[in-house]
């Protein structure tokens, strides 16, 4: 295996202190940070993620390009993780807010990055987060009108809607068809 | 017709299972067949459009996920659906059978419906895949996912896999000709006038 | 950005030649493809190929394998590991009986959901329920698209022993 | 009647989709025209969101498997490889060096059969039916060898944590190297009823233009952005399994245009034929699966793997809670950025243009909306 190769079969879950590099320009912008198979995670807070990107954004060898965002639910609040990429190289760092569930607001990216306006519209409507100066933070791929954040822990969606209302036959056969097995026997027609 | 209006036009219906509808057309059919010539009559022309419609069955293709993938292939060199004049075509209008493939998501419902309502009568529907059955692998778990096509449009065909067999695809059909060979003009005529109130028609295979 | 053709006679005659070529090397591969032999597979005419048919490992339609000796003639045990693992949830169990008379007295699989996944075929501990390369199986009712027990037991009983697939998964360690 | 030039045109709003036959798949976009010009385009998404990221939730690591199957459905296997990827790094599981190598083989094959399908749906929308025909053609033979090791022909679930689901059937190395054999001759003959044919370079040439720029800033990966002149592939750029040890071409264009994108992927197709002779040749013998306890339970942590789709980089994001579900899990979804950057690529353009430029960004809407 080659120098490049990501280290995978580390173990996952013990994380090791951050390299010096990256603990001198985010020391005082971050409330943790550690590295987990090789991979620098940044714990920040709603006020310092713009500053910290840039200044991640502003090294000799810049964390410039955003590759993901995603949100996580923790139960008493929900998490938006931003994964950067060292140009186009395998290194990445994955910056996290927390946010409390009640009032779950960050500033957006968008204005560094194009790529998050989809993905920050996607965590809005999964998560209910507010983006403050997001530019457009409708519905991206729910209908209009949907009601809830569904990938909240404890969202359920709604079974009395005629569209994703249980279905006699497939929630209980038994009870549908009934019978002697031999009335409904169909072989491979 | 938005999401809501078809979610309320569905809330009115009885059941989600297919029922056998009242027909007053079909007894209306039985009554006129019993008279001799128009019997023969109505044979001969039954003979003549079933035949017809089964020959050139033209697909609208409503490829939504993977099983289009399928049809595609099915479409495609290997299997080569034209040799049962089956084409697909882009456009509602021109089309007698809907193949429905793939996935329905609640923001597809509506539009589901909205192309059916604009086919031709007399119309089919194919249901591909058991997403398109039953919600398939999603029945239990998704919250965007509608549970068959069937609570949309009526299904005269379903056809299991996920994907299924393009030779699966060939037979259904292959079944959808025999269904369209055992219709008459008699039950047909006036489709366009029929009400919401039969919405779950069924033919049946022998 | 885009280029404009035929500002001259000389452009002109050239993109027409270019065009031209185009067409002849089109037919030329079209003309090769004309001659190569067919790939159509002629599927429901039999003739064409008889011993056309999906490969034996092919995820199609259930089946549960006879075992004469057993209580109900099959194999199955009726433990409920195929209806837990489902993802789909489309197995539907009867068991009876204790210990080694536990047999199914109704088993239904529902086509219809379930995504031919083959971990209920892999998980089963005696082997008892496969899948079959039946693939006929479109029809007009939602309720005939559920296998019951004797439909599962009549297409396991026509398949030869040797043909039998027999689990091949990376699940082990036996104990757990 | 003439013309006349003095005439004021209005704006006109155009709705395409979602069922549109050259959407590839069940897209909408809203079109702002000035007569054939189009002004701004806004792509609608969602119409096949099937909530694959919250059924991850509900389901154990095993049972998940066939569902990322789902998820961008023309390259099953490369899915496969990254949620079993993130999941074997979990565990702290290394599969065996055959399984590795069958692994990669799949991948690549999946790929070759993915730019397939790319191939024909492209030269069905610039108009080239036979193109199509030759694609799917040479596809199913990729698919036979699929159906042989699988059981099954687009949704494989080959891979299983710790291994696979059996190894590969008799025959089917002999199989793959017929296929291998012929498949150039055959790309070269796409290359000359397709990618030189006239038409089809005056409709591809110059359209659709992506700068590198532009692509940074959108997240634009795979041969969309090789097309752009970036030499950008996680194969290379962070490798895994047995690609440090295969050799093989990046290929990449400056121009940026719809051609330049055709022709990276052609060019991949005929690079992954090289990687699988490879393959072929040193694909070690012994066991494929290694022992995992029947109850998979990882310890707390979370990892993010990423591996190169077809369609570009693709992540998953995994995070455990030391239960037997997965606490959260996340599809970094290649094509849903990639579409990002398509009003980007449709500025000036023609309507016919749009789509080319959407056939040659090579989305699969399962991918977008997951």
């Amino acid at each position: 295996m080659s120098e490049g190769q990501e280290q995978q079969i580390a173990s996952v879950s013990s994380p090791e202190p951050l390299s010096a590099e990256l603990q001198e320009i985010a020391g005082d912008l971050t409330t943790g940070g550690c590295v987990r198979a090789g991979r620098p995670e940044l714990l920040t807070t709603p006020e310092n993620l713009l500053p910290l990107l840039n200044r991640l954004h502003e090294l000799p060898e810049p964390y410039s390009r955003l590759t993901d965002l995603c949100g996580v639910d923790w139960g008493d609040r929900v998490q938006v993780v931003y994964a950067l990429c060292r140009g186009y190289g395998a290194e990445m760092v994955l910056v996290k807010v927390d946010l409390p569930r009640a009032q779950a607001e960050v500033p957006t990216v968008t204005g560094l990055w194009q790529l998050a306006f989809w993905p920050e519209r996607e965590v809005a409507e999964m998560f209910g987060v507010t983006f403050v100066g997001h530019p457009n933070c409708e519905h991206l791929l729910l209908p209009e009108g949907f009601v809830g954040y569904p990938l909240l822990k404890d969202y359920e969606y709604d079974r009395s809607n005629p569209l994703l209302s249980p279905d006699p036959l497939r929630e209980d056969p038994d009870a549908v068809l009934g019978g002697p097995p031999s009335e409904d026997e169909t072989g491979a027609s | 017709m938005g999401l809501r209006e078809l979610e309320d036009r569905l809330r009115q219906l009885p059941g989600n299972l297919p029922r056998a509808p009242e027909q007053p057309l079909r007894r209306w059919a039985q009554t006129h067949h019993e008279g001799g010539l128009s019997v023969a009559f109505i044979n001969v022309v039954d003979k003549v459009l079933d035949t017809g419609r089964a020959c050139s069955t033209w697909g609208l293709q409503f490829g939504l996920a993977c099983c289009a993938i399928e049809m595609m292939a099915v479409g495609a060199s290997r299997y080569d659906l034209d040799r049962f004049g089956v084409f697909f075509r882009g456009s509602p209008r021109q089309a007698d059978a809907m193949l429905v493939a793939g996935t329905l998501t609640l923001k597809m419902a509506d539009v589901l419906r909205r192309l059916y309502d604009q086919m031709p009568e007399p119309r089919y529907v194919i249901a591909v895949g058991n997403c398109a059955i039953s919600g398939g692998r999603f029945y239990h778990h998704a919250y965007s996912v509608v549970r068959g096509v069937d609570r949309v449009v009526p299904v005269d065909i379903y056809v299991p896999g996920c994907p299924p067999r393009p030779e699966s695809f060939i037979d259904a059909i292959r079944k959808l000709h025999q269904l369209m060979r055992r219709e008459s003009i008699a039950d047909t005529i006036g489709h366009g006038e029929r009400q919401h109130e039969d919405f779950f028609r069924k033919r049946e295979l022998p | 950005m885009r280029k404009r053709y035929g500002d001259n006679l000389w452009d002109l005659l050239r993109i027409l030649a270019a065009g031209a070529w185009s067409i002849l090397v089109g037919l030329y591969i079209t003309g090769i493809n004309l001659i190569r032999p067919g790939v159509c597979e002629r599927y429901p005419r039999r003739d064409h190929r008889p011993d056309y048919q999906p490969r034996p490992g092919y995820r199609g339609d259930f089946a549960l394998l006879s075992d004469p000796e057993r209580p109900g003639g099959l194999r199955c045990i009726a433990c409920l590991q195929c209806q837990n693992i489902c993802p789909d949830q489309c197995i539907h169990i009867t068991p009876e009986g204790k210990g080694k008379d536990r047999h199914p007295v109704q088993f239904r699989i529902d086509t219809g959901l379930c995504q031919f996944c083959w971990l209920c075929v892999e998980v089963c501990p005696v082997a008892a329920i496969t899948m079959t390369p039946d693939y006929e199986t479109a029809t007009d009712q939602p309720q005939k698209l559920i296998r019951d027990l004797d439909t599962l037991r009549e297409r396991g009983r026509n398949i030869p022993e040797p043909q039998r697939v027999e689990p091949v998964g990376c699940v082990a360690d036996g104990g757990a | 009647m003439t013309w006349d030039p003095t005439c004021v045109t209005e704006e006109l709003v155009v709705n395409m989709g979602p069922q549109h036959p050259s959407t590839h798949g069940v897209l909408r976009l809203i079109l702002r025209l000035d007569g054939e010009r189009v002004l701004e385009v806004r792509p609608d998404i969602g119409f096949l969101h099937s909530s694959l990221e919250k059924i991850a939730e509900r389901l154990d690591y095993r049972q998940y498997l066939p569902y990322t199957d789902r998820y961008d459905y023309l390259c099953a296997m490369a899915n496969e490889l990254a949620y079993v990827r993130a999941v074997e790094s979990l565990l702290g599981v290394e599969p065996t060096p055959r399984c590795q190598w069958i692994r990669v083989m799949m991948a690549e094959m999946n790929r070759i059969a993915s730019h397939l399908v790319y191939y024909g749906a492209l030269g069905m929308d610039t108009g080239a039916t036979t193109v199509f025909l030759y694609c799917f053609r040479e596809r199913e033979r990729i698919l036979q060898l699929f159906e042989d090791a699988s059981g099954q022909r687009l949704l494989y679930h080959y891979f299983r944590i710790g291994g696979l689901r059996n190894d590969l059937p008799p025959g089917f190395c002999e199989g793959l190297r017929s296929f291998l054999d012929e498949f150039p001759r055959r790309v070269a003959e796409y290359d000359a009823l397709l990618t030189r044919n006239r038409i089809f370079r005056s409709r591809t040439e110059g359209v659709g233009y992506l700068s590198p720029e532009a692509a940074l800033s959108y997240g634009v990966t795979g041969p969309t952005l090789r097309g752009s002149g970036v030499s950008y592939d996680l194969r290379r750029a962070a490798p895994y399994y047995v690609y440090p040890e295969l050799e093989f071409d990046v290929p990449t264009r400056p121009e940026g245009d719809v051609m330049a994108r055709h022709l990276v992927r052609q060019e991949e197709m005929l690079q992954s034929v090289h990687l699988l002779h490879q393959c072929l040749d040193r694909l070690p013998p012994g066991e494929i699966n290694v022992k995992v306890p029947r109850k998979l339970k990882p310890d707390p942590g979370e990892i993010y793997v990423r591996i190169e789709s077809p369609r570009g980089e693709l992540g998953v994001y995994l995070i455990s809670d030391g239960s037997e579900k997965p606490y959260r899990l996340h599809w970094r979804a290649p094509s849903f950025h990639n579409l990002q950057a398509y009003p980007e690529m449709c500025q000036g353009a023609y309507v016919a243009d749009l789509v080319a430029i959407l056939g040659s960004l090579d989305i699969i809407l399962g991918d977008v909306d997951r």
